[in-house]
């Protein structure tokens, strides 16, 4: 960089008109975005090509700024004073001799670099006020007023696999084998029911018959009726033995359990 | 409020700009817009009718006409064209477990009286469930029964047969083998739509040792 | 969902009746159409593209004009227009500095992960500024970037091309100056990491088809 003699030049007659616009810009520090935002506008009263400026006289106004802000005891954020030390160090590499290792990147680089960040945060400004100075879409331009909107004619395919289909039967046919059984009026014989049928019936019940004789024609051949009219047969005709009118027995346990009438002699 | 014409300082335009202004504001309104009121948005003297003719007969027998609406003038699409802005579109939804009950059903005895699908199913089977299966092409009429009244019997058709690569109907697996395969359900908890799976199933099956 | 091609039945039209009705389509949207969609709504085998640049020169320096943005189309006012239009703005919010920095970063050096932005701007880029971006859907998140972390990246929509007036984002002001001069390179601070610029020049190119 050929910012030593430069640099030493201008702060001789310039180091007061830059204080004092220094100080004029940190009354507005509010407004800066941040270091490099203010290295920016520092760099501008360089009046030269961003390409041509003195990052290391750009360095010196900013730690100036640093500095007078602390005079004027004026809070600066952290990422201020990360930058002014950076540009300390920046301007220590500068001025001193280049590390004959090599390893650290040369003073040079660092200020390549950072004149690099300024111009590109330079033309990204330009960019983003060309682009906002656009003709645009709703305050210059118009889309359709009246816009029409598609008609969607929606129709709906309706469709079910194998499985779905194996699945739906497979529910209806083992429905009735866990249907609550309150469900059940049809397959379910009460005891009123039985114990209507058999004082009808055991009138002529003279002889032992087995309770299922009693049963009506279509609760015999299916189980789930048969059961049902055997529970309810057997609760009537143990209603009856009770009033007397009928005498029941069983062999066994397990055995037909059998029914009649009970002569009141 | 007064309305200061933003351009009435200007001259007034030529006809092929005034044709131009025109057709930016009648394109970006959202209503039609009445002659008087754009008369007053551009530059004095402009001929406004002359300029509104000029742009209906540009326009004739293109996509979209300047059409005249009363005293206001808008742009819209060529009625021969209406059927560009309508699309259509086909929605796949499954079919319903009514609908999907009663087609089994129909699949596995067939031919089936409505009669017999209800006894099946435990439940009445509406008109609309029937219809439905019969549109989409899966179920038709078969012969009626020979029984009491004669009723319609319902059948499944080469379509479904096609729709569900199934040979013939008699191809469907029987309950026994649904059963094996995992897929008989547990009860349904009345009024919700149970579809679980297996672990129940097995408990069931012990406990009622079918 | 299945899409019934509505005119697929018919012949192709011929070139004048292929502008009628790509006219009327496009005139009735107010949202740019994609040319896929466009060809899906008319009648198979019809010359989408070549009908829809014919139809741009017909409207070229008319009140009305029609604009390519991105793969899709739209009519839009000339800019020249706009004073007799203003009525119609539709007021917006300001954007604020750091939302225009932000937007035109992405624009330009897109796609962009979020501590490159900070890396130009120099300061950290808040919640709110990309989402408020996003929102307007002028920004939406793009790939994600094959670096360590794999952070996410932006990118500008169609959107933004619909409301600045773009037609790709090749077209954006001064980009190929800004790339002339190497303002849009990744330059990582020397010291930092390796020299792996090629590898992010191949994106942009590709992007940006130079």
């Amino acid at each position: 960089m050929d910012g030593g003699q430069d640099f030493a030049d201008r702060q001789s007659h310039a180091s007061v008109e830059e204080r004092r616009a220094a100080e004029a810009l940190i009354v507005d520090v509010e407004g800066f975005e941040g270091p490099l935002d203010l290295l920016l506008v520092l760099s501008r009263t360089q009046k030269v090509d961003l390409r041509q400026i003195s990052i290391l006289a750009l360095a010196e106004q900013y730690l100036g700024f640093v500095e007078r802000a602390r005079e004027l005891r004026i809070e600066l954020a952290a990422d201020y004073l990360v930058m002014a030390a950076w540009l300390a160090f920046l301007k220590s590499r500068l001025l001193l001799p280049p590390d004959p290792q090599g390893e650290e990147p040369s003073g040079e680089d660092l200020a390549a670099h950072l004149a690099f960040q300024l111009e590109r945060l330079q033309a990204m400004r330009e960019a983003s006020a060309q682009l906002m100075a656009r003709p645009r879409l709703g305050r210059e331009v118009f889309a359709r007023g009246a816009a029409e909107a598609v008609t969607v004619h929606r129709s709906t395919v309706h469709h079910a696999s194998l499985l779905d289909l194996m699945q739906a039967y497979a529910r209806v046919k083992t429905r009735d084998e866990f249907r609550p059984f309150v469900m059940d009026r049809r397959d379910l014989m009460t005891m009123e029911q039985a114990l209507d049928r058999l004082r009808a019936m055991v009138g002529e019940a003279a002889d032992w018959a087995d309770i299922s004789a009693y049963f009506p024609e279509d609760w015999r051949a299916a189980p789930k009726r048969r059961r049902s009219a055997t529970a309810a047969t057997f609760a009537a005709s143990l209603e009856l033995a009770k009033e007397g009118r009928i005498e029941i027995r069983q062999g066994e346990s397990f055995a037909p359990i059998e029914i009649r009438r009970k002569d009141r002699a | 409020m007064t309305e200061i014409p933003e351009t009435a300082q200007f001259d007034a335009p030529s006809r092929e700009e005034a044709e131009r202004m025109l057709e930016a504001m009648l394109f970006a309104s959202a209503e039609p817009l009445a002659s008087a009121e754009m008369a007053r948005r551009l530059p004095e003297g402009t001929d406004v009718a002359g300029a509104l003719e000029a742009l209906r007969a540009r326009y004739e027998g293109r996509g979209v006409e300047l059409r005249r609406i009363g005293d206001a003038w808008a742009f819209r699409t060529a009625a021969d064209l209406g059927h560009l802005l309508e699309r259509h579109a086909v929605e796949t939804r499954k079919l319903s477990r009514a609908a999907t009950e009663t087609l089994a059903i129909i699949a596995y005895h067939q031919p089936v009286t409505r009669a017999e699908i209800e006894e099946v199913r435990g439940v009445t089977v509406s008109r609309g469930t029937i219809d439905q299966l019969i549109d989409m092409g899966w179920v038709r009429l078969g012969r009626r029964k020979m029984t009491p009244g004669r009723p319609v019997t319902f059948v499944v058709t080469e379509g479904f047969l096609d729709h569900f690569g199934l040979q013939s109907a008699r191809d469907l697996p029987g309950l026994r083998e649904l059963r094996a395969a995992g897929l008989l359900d547990n009860r349904p908890p009345p009024g919700a739509g149970g579809e679980d799976e297996g672990a129940e199933d097995e408990a069931q099956d012990s406990l009622f040792g079918t």
